[in-house]
């Protein structure tokens, strides 16, 4: 089934909670509901005729004003593939969590928490996964500021050539 | 009551030193420690082309018993803790060589935000070697270059101003 | 052999081996620590058995009795500490005051 | 002379390891003693020139029943408790029981007139245990088969019987 | 009956199979080994085995460097620094600075790509260990000296020439964008 | 030994009238010492080099050659090394049987060495019981390992010390059962005694005596590598999975000396099966002269043993390792019952054919040779197949 | 024999020593320089969870528990393979040869029993 | 046996540990020499590779790509590349899909053979290991000299490749697959057929082919499983369509269908089916240019796209948003070892110790990739 088939099912299925379809050259996608996450994709994964028995790709992006999650699916029953976006306040963006349909989002919703700060809720074990447990801050966030030390190690370091002033300035 | 550096600069002792020293350098065990792309190219080094066991250099896995830390690859902060406990944990006397762009001193990675800039930051190193990564040659060469450095060293006798001091605190 | 070393040194040797052993056997709480105590006192029946052999004119009954006695050791070594395994399994000690009063 | 000088290492080191194992309070420690007073009961054995005997309890004692001490003390002794595993219990009856026993028995021993043949030919003994073994000791030998078999079965019953609980 | 026989096929396949990882092991008694002494037991450098594209240690033929900044701009982790001057009268540019941190260089060939005289190149010497950090910094330029200024027709002053032409060589590796490379359409 | 001290007696070097217990245990103690330090400690080092060489080569490396001719010396270096380093005894480690650990492991490489028949004079004590001495005294590693494993409170050493005691005792079971078939035929246990039940000819080897010898020497073989803790059954130490097993915590002298009883292990594998099934050294006698015998015998017996050496470094290049409970019932399942018949079998050959079977030892031999030339040409298939140019130049 | 076990002895006086020689040189040329953080035990560059010291689960008990059993048994058939093949000289082979199948008879099927009743198996099922 | 009451071992595998290929670490809840469980604990080598990517353009972040995953820096470049190509609509000659096709194809070969090497030598045999480091070094001979670096080739262009193949490279190359075609059986031979070393392999870690899909395995931990799929049969990109070529899938022949033996065995196929399309695109590449028209200052339009790339470890997904820019606005890389790790906790479950190393080393993770 084409994209865009796909998409238009979920619009006759759930109505309101599809907010757009964004058809497009590349990778046409629909966006979704922060709330209806969990039921749109247990439709995606349950229904036979698109059947995303795997979920491929979750990234988290930032937007500066607002937070996406985005989903890729695929099916290797039926050999296509959808996207799904949903779009979150950037004020501690949540979103339910999707881990119960889909094993590998436990790794990836980590990692988005970790990096991007998204909160999924209702996930089993929602640590930090890439960097230390102690670490202050969502690294990938457009705003993110570099500490300038870790446990005592600067995280600065001056390059060792000093550029020669120039003779006229 | 160890006989380090306590006694007297005479052609005997200073033979000794020298053969002590001979032995020593032909017997560096390294610490198998590969953190990144280094590693790879740290394994072609005991692999069949380069064949740093030629001078004696055989990978251990336990701390305990190699002599040499080979930081191949970039040390990230998380992992940063861990080399230095690592490295605390081998018995005198120990080396470091850091091998590559990231280990000497951050390379491409200085603009990451979670890569510690640079082995020495922690551990005193002794030998840098360039390279991204250095191939296998470039390795041996700076093995060459602290079996060098291990020759001047003075074990026995007093130590002289210069010379390098022969335990690393 | 020579006349320095002669049968009374070696049954003082396993008597006091023997001791020790009963020692331990009387006085451990811990089933293993009996155990141990066991196989010394058996150590030190042996060589009576061995030097009585020695002393008695070279047969070999002596000596195959002590065969017989390290199989025997052996054997309740190996049951002794199956049940003592066991024993574990149940109380979770091998305390073997606690044993008798924990009726499992 | 000399053997009277090994008699005494070899006593000192039997004596001394069977005190560890007597008196440590940490079982592992008395357990790794036992190892000094078997061998020091080996080289007992050699001077009383059972060379075959010496070998076997070498092989059984060190190389078994040690072993499979250790694994038990391993498995049912976390260090944390060794001071309470290793306790002693009525330390006073036990002392005078055997400082009585052992009085008594020196006493008998010393004072005993032992009957001492003509020592035994220092020579290799395995060829006669052999022989005995397969003609005057031919029925216990097949009945040690039937022992050592009812030791295994017995011992793995009990173990996985109570496994199975 | 099937567990006898997996019995039997288990020892059987054990035997064989290791018999024949013995033979091949054994096959390498007789083989040469295949490695290269470096540095001292070979027949020729090494450096002198590994091919004209291999990227190893940065370096800088001042006499036909243009001054035009390509390769610091191209650079994605600044680890080349350089100064050049123009001077507005004579236009004639001066190189004051051109020093480049071997420590931190990535060897990506970034900087080579964009030069328009081959000038800086990757050699074929990997050699570069040293004892400090300080020591790994090259600085190709002592004092201030004038940047190449390329000609119109071929580089005809006998010392540069050389030089241009071995630069020339480095750059005609590299492929050119929907251009088709003379010699190679096989 | 007793020749020797007759023989040093009588020529009077230790005065008329020397002790006769005083001039024993001197030339004990000497005969002992040479023997220790120059055959044992010596071999042990360099079959480290030789091993690394070998391995290498299978490897298609050079191994070490710098420190020395070919880096002979290679081992004198780690050994001086290893004197120099600091020796580190862990914070939570037991202190005691931490550093006596070694002494035991040590102690179980020793000791072997008293019966170990080099030539028909040439051994320390002949022991009536010697191979049960042999095989009795080796269970001694068992205990260092369980000491060195438990007190150094590490769980890699843990682990990998209990899994060595497991592995040890379970394979003294077949390698124990595998010794009757010799000791059925010979009725000896002593080592110099079941060498002269041989002959020099390959025929007259126990190995080719009859098939139960042969399956009785192969078992014997892959035990005492596991006794040995060698690969494939180096589980002990397997560096990918307990990073250096029971040895963890092991620093400097003291580690050495975990390692030095390894390779050492190797020549008394080496020689129990040498003497049980090679013929020892049995020479063919060409001279009366026994100097020039002892020397021949000497040799025969160290190329025989250091042969099973060479294979057993090159089995560690070829084999990977087995999971610990492959390597149980692959004791349990396998070894043992197979071994039990063996022996059982032998017995029975022995009732049949109390001096042997001539025309068995033709046969067996043939069928070895047999095997030998079909192994010989999977060589040489295989070397046919590789494009050996390619391996001169570094660059293709 | 006293002079053959006497050697025994010697190397293990030699061994003994040579391993304290080692051990003092050691002393003598190698610097010592412990540190809390050095005396940490190695757990691959992590602090250690927990200590090592535990009722270690030594599945291969059972194993050991019928090892002891064959060592024995081991043992035991040592002089009677010495004598076997003189028995079988002197004619008395069928004697000699039933009772050493008696006996490895009965301890077979000891073997057969545990290996029927799958105690040799490695069990990797984990109790909860 | 199996009810004895003892404690549980908690043990640091890792980070610096022989087996976890580069700094993994796994808490493992050991009971004797039985996992309870394995918790992998990653993100030692994490190298914000994705941040780096916002800070240092198109082209700059080429050399960054290498670094994802080094041991086949090729794909992780082809991918990056093909995303930004997709990304601006551009084309890339014929003849430079091909040169990135062998180039990628050889660094398969280079990849599978670490991957298979390092199996064995964790499984305790050395010598594999180091004749496929000897493979790989004449692989690297090629490639070093096709691209003139060993591990990071930063080989590929946005629009086509950096270099064209050297004069006389197509003969050595094609020498080299006569070469290995026989090295490759005499490797089995010696490891892959041995008894030991499949008693090790089979029946562990078994995945079956709906949990591998639902962890969301790729690649050849996929294809082990029994299902057929490969990217670049499947979903075609590049040149593949041109090649004739099959894609192995597991069997299950010497235990459960999805064991190490299946995922080792897949790769073992793949190398030969690589030396096929190699043999293929050498005797076929078509001449012509090998780099498109790019600007150098590359600017794509504001939108975003995903892109798969069957890499040696798998399926590998690169996701782009561009904001127009000169800086890409935020790139994700979805990597086969991540996903792989995920199931690294369910499979360790009551397996042994020496289980696990298996299980790393069968499911092939690289750790850079995991991190990034």
């Amino acid at each position: 089934m084409e994209a865009l088939a796909i998409y238009q099912r979920l619009k006759d299925q759930f109505g309101d909670q599809i907010l757009e379809i964004v058809d497009r050259k590349t990778d046409p996608y629909c966006v979704i509901a922060p709330d209806a996450v969990v039921e749109v994709a247990r439709f995606m994964r349950d229904d036979p005729e698109i059947a995303m028995d795997c979920l491929s790709n979750q990234s988290g992006v930032d937007y500066k004003d607002r937070m996406e999650v985005v989903y890729h699916l695929f099916s290797y029953a039926k050999r296509h593939g959808a996207v799904l976006k949903v779009k979150l306040p950037r004020e501690n963006p949540a979103v339910e969590t999707v881990e119960k349909l889909w094993s590998s989002a436990n790794w990836m919703e980590r990692e988005i928490f970790d990096l991007i700060g998204v909160n999924f809720t209702g996930h089993s074990d929602l640590r930090r996964i890439l960097l230390p447990e102690d670490w202050v801050g969502h690294p990938l966030r457009k705003d993110f500021v570099e500490p300038l030390e870790y446990h005592g190690i600067s995280t600065v370091r001056e390059s060792p050539i000093i550029r020669l002033e120039s003779k006229r300035k | 009551m160890s006989l380090l550096n306590t006694l007297p600069d005479y052609v005997l002792t200073t033979k000794t030193d020298e053969l002590l020293n001979w032995m020593r350098k032909s017997s560096l065990w390294y610490m198998l420690f590969g953190l990144a792309c280094c590693a790879i190219e740290l394994m072609h080094t005991g692999g069949p082309r380069a064949d740093i066991e030629r001078f004696g250099a055989t990978p251990r896995a336990s701390a305990r018993q190699s002599d040499l830390m080979i930081v191949a690859g970039t040390l990230t902060l998380k992992m940063a803790l861990r080399t230095r406990l690592l490295y605390d944990q081998m018995p005198d006397p120990k080396y470091v060589i850091s091998m590559g762009s990231c280990a000497s001193c951050g390379g491409l990675f200085q603009l990451a935000y979670s890569v510690c800039d640079g082995v020495d930051k922690i551990l005193p190193v002794d030998v840098y070697v360039p390279g991204c990564p250095p191939r296998p040659e470039a390795l041996t060469e700076g093995l060459l270059k602290l079996q060098e450095k291990i020759m001047s060293e003075r074990w026995l006798t007093h130590q002289n101003g210069s010379r390098e001091q022969v335990t690393v605190a | 052999m020579s006349g320095a070393i002669g049968l009374d040194h070696f049954l003082i040797l396993s008597l006091i081996v023997f001791a020790l052993g009963m020692f331990c056997v009387l006085t451990r709480r811990n089933a293993i620590g009996i155990l141990m105590g066991v196989e010394l006192i058996l150590n030190s029946a042996n060589i009576n058995y061995l030097a009585f052999a020695f002393y008695g004119g070279g047969r070999y009954d002596g000596q195959i009795f002590a065969i017989f006695v390290i199989m025997l050791a052996a054997a309740e070594a190996v049951i002794g500490l199956a049940v003592v395994l066991a024993i574990y399994q149940n109380f979770r000690t091998i305390d073997v005051g606690a044993t008798e009063s924990l009726r499992g | 002379m000399l053997q009277a000088i090994v008699f005494y290492a070899l006593s000192v080191l039997t004596i001394g390891s069977a005190c560890i194992v007597a008196f440590s309070r940490n079982i592992v420690y008395s357990t790794f003693a036992l190892l000094g007073a078997f061998m020091g009961v080996v080289g007992i054995y050699v001077l009383l020139a059972a060379d075959f005997v010496a070998m076997v309890q070498l092989l059984v004692y060190v190389g078994g029943i040690l072993v499979l001490t250790i694994f038990a003390v391993m498995l049912t002794q976390g260090i944390g408790d060794v001071a309470i595993s290793n306790r002693a219990v009525g330390l006073v009856p036990a002392v005078v029981t055997a400082v009585i026993a052992t009085g008594v028995m020196i006493y008998a021993v010393l004072h005993t007139h032992w009957h001492v043949a003509a020592t035994a030919p220092i020579a290799p003994t395995t060829y006669g245990i052999g022989n005995a073994l397969l003609g005057r000791f031919m029925l216990p030998f097949e009945v040690a088969s039937l022992v050592l078999l009812s030791a295994l079965v017995g011992a793995v019953v009990i173990s996985r019987h109570e496994a199975r609980e | 009956m099937t567990a006898i026989g997996s019995y039997f096929r288990n020892i059987k396949d054990a035997v064989t199979t290791i018999f024949e990882g013995m033979a091949v092991t054994a096959s390498h008694f007789v083989r040469r080994p295949y490695t290269v002494q470096y540095p001292d037991r070979t027949p020729m450098r090494v450096q002198d085995t590994l091919p004209i594209r291999y990227r190893g240690i940065l370096e800088v033929d001042l006499e036909i460097c243009t001054g035009c900044l390509a390769c610091e701009r191209a650079c994605p982790i600044d680890c080349i620094v350089m100064v050049a001057e123009k001077d507005p009268a004579t236009r004639a540019i001066t190189i004051s600075q051109f020093d480049i941190d071997i420590a931190k260089c990535m060897f990506c060939g970034l900087c080579s790509e964009p030069c328009p005289t081959g000038s800086i190149h990757h050699t074929t010497e990997f050699e570069g260990a040293d004892f400090s950090l300080e020591s790994l910094i090259k600085r190709f330029v002592k004092e201030p000296i004038p940047a190449y200024k390329a000609k119109k027709g071929p580089e005809t002053d006998p010392r540069i020439a050389p030089i241009l032409d071995r630069g020339m060589h480095f750059l005609d590796e590299w492929a050119q964008p929907g251009g088709e490379k003379s010699g190679s359409t096989t | 030994m007793q020749t020797l001290v007759q023989y040093l007696i009588s020529s009077g070097i230790f005065g008329r009238h020397a002790p006769y217990e005083l001039v024993a245990a001197i030339t004990v103690i000497v005969m002992s010492a040479a023997v220790f330090l120059g055959v044992a400690f010596p071999f042990a080092g360099m079959v480290s080099w030789v091993e690394r060489r070998v391995w290498a080569r299978i490897q298609s490396r050079v191994g070490p050659n710098r420190v020395g001719p070919n880096g002979f010396l290679q081992w004198l270096a780690d050994g001086v090394k290893h004197v120099c380093k600091e020796d580190i005894v862990p914070d939570e480690a037991d202190p005691t049987l931490f550093k006596l650990a070694p002494y035991l492991v040590v102690l179980a490489f020793v000791l072997p060495w008293a019966v170990m028949p080099f030539s028909s004079s040439l051994i320390l004590a002949d022991l009536n019981v010697g191979i049960l001495y042999m095989t009795a005294v080796t269970a001694l590693t068992v205990v260092g390992v369980l000491m060195a494993g438990w007190s150094s409170n590490d769980k890699w050493s843990l682990i990998g010390g209990i899994r060595s005691a497991a592995q040890i005792v379970s394979y003294e079971i077949p390698a124990g059962l595998s010794i009757f078939p010799v000791v059925l035929m010979t009725g000896t246990l002593s080592m110099q005694g079941i060498i002269r039940a041989q002959g020099w000819a390959p025929q007259h080897w126990f190995l080719f005596a009859n098939p139960f010898t042969m399956i009785a020497a192969i078992i014997l073989f892959i035990s005492a590598l596991a006794e040995g803790n060698r690969t494939p059954f180096d589980l002990p130490e397997a560096e990918s999975e307990l990073v250096a097993g029971f040895a963890t915590e092991y620093s400097g002298m003291r580690y050495l000396f975990f390692f030095m009883a390894e390779w050492g292990n190797l020549f008394i594998i080496g020689a129990i099966i040498t003497t049980l099934f090679l013929g020892g050294w049995q020479f063919p006698h060409v001279t009366r002269n026994v100097v020039v015998m002892n020397v021949l015998q000497l040799i025969t017996f160290n190329v025989k043993v250091l042969f099973l050496v060479f294979v057993s470094m090159w089995i560690r290049g070829t084999l990977p390792r087995v999971r610990i409970d492959q390597l149980m019932s692959l004791c349990w399942k396998y070894f043992v019952p197979i071994s039990f018949l063996d022996m059982v079998g032998t017995a029975i050959w022995v009732a049949i054919w109390p001096n042997g079977n001539e025309w068995s030892g033709y046969v067996m031999f043939a069928a070895g040779i047999v095997v030998g030339v079909i192994f010989v040409q999977r060589v040489i298939y295989y070397l046919r197949r590789s494009r050996m140019e390619l391996y001169f130049r570094p660059t293709i | 024999m006293y002079l053959h076990f006497g050697v025994t002895l010697a190397l293990t006086v030699i061994g003994i020593g040579f391993v304290a020689l080692m051990f003092g040189l050691q002393k003598l040329l190698a610097p010592n320089n412990p540190y809390p953080r050095k005396l940490i035990p190695y757990e691959c560059g992590e602090p250690p969870t927990g200590r090592a010291w535990i009722n270690f689960n030594v599945r291969f008990y059972l194993i050991a528990l019928i090892f002891v059993v064959f060592e024995v048994e081991v043992a035991f058939v040592y002089p009677i393979a010495v004598v076997y093949l003189d028995w079988v000289r002197h004619g008395a082979r069928l004697a000699a040869l039933s009772e050493i199948l008696v006996f490895l008879f009965i301890l077979f099927i000891g073997l057969v029993y545990v290996w029927v009743k799958h105690d040799l198996e490695w069990i990797k099922k984990i109790p909860e | 046996m199996n009810t004895l009451h003892t404690e549980e071992m908690t043990l640091n595998m890792g980070p610096q540990h022989p087996s976890t290929h580069g700094v993994l670490r796994f808490v493992v809840r050991a009971d004797g020499e039985i996992m309870r469980e394995a918790v992998p604990d990653v993100g030692y080598l994490h190298r914000s590779i994705e941040k780096i990517a916002e800070k240092v353009g198109y082209h700059g972040f080429m050399p960054y790509t290498d670094r994802v995953d080094y041991v086949c820096a090729m794909f992780t470049n082809q991918g990056w590349a093909s995303a930004c190509e997709k990304l601006a609509g551009i084309e890339v000659p014929k003849r430079g899909e091909y040169c990135r096709v062998i180039a990628a194809e050889f660094n398969r070969l280079a990849s599978h053979l670490l991957s298979v090497g390092t199996m064995a030598m964790d499984i305790g045999a050395m010598t594999p290991f180091t004749h496929a480091l000897r493979e790989r070094e004449m692989i690297n001979d090629l490639i070093e000299e096709l691209c003139g670096a060993r591990l990071t080739f930063n080989y590929m262009r946005i629009g086509g490749v950096a270099f064209d193949l050297p004069p006389g490279w197509r003969e050595k190359a094609l020498a080299y697959l006569d070469h290995f075609e026989p090295i490759f059986d005499e490797y089995n031979a010696l490891i892959s057929y041995n008894k030991i070393y499949i008693e090790r392999l089979a029946n562990v870690g078994v995945i079956s082919a709906a949990d591998a899909i639902n962890y969301n395995l790729v690649g050849p931990n996929l294809r082990a499983c029994g299902i057929k799929w490969d990217i670049r049969k499947d979903v075609p990109y590049s040149v593949y369509r041109d090649f004739d070529f099959d894609v192995p899938v597991g069997e299950g022949r010497w235990g459960k269908l999805g064991d190490a033996m299946d995922r080792y065995m897949v790769r073992i196929r793949e190398l030969a089916e690589s030396a096929r399309i190699l043999r293929q695109a050498l005797t076929r590449i078509p001449s012509g240019p090998v780099l498109a028209k790019v600007p150098r200052n590359f600017k794509p339009p504001a939108g975003e796209c995903q892109v798969r790339i069957e890499s040696a470890r798998g399926d590998m997904g690169w996701y782009v948003v561009s904001d127009g820019t000169a800086y890409p606005w935020r790139v994700h890389v979805r990597t086969g070892s991540f996903a792989a790790m995920g199931i690294m906790q369910k499979l360790s479950r009551g397996l042994m110790i020496a289980d696990l190393v298996t299980i790393i080393a069968s499911l092939d993770v690289i750790a850079p990739e995991i991190d990034r």
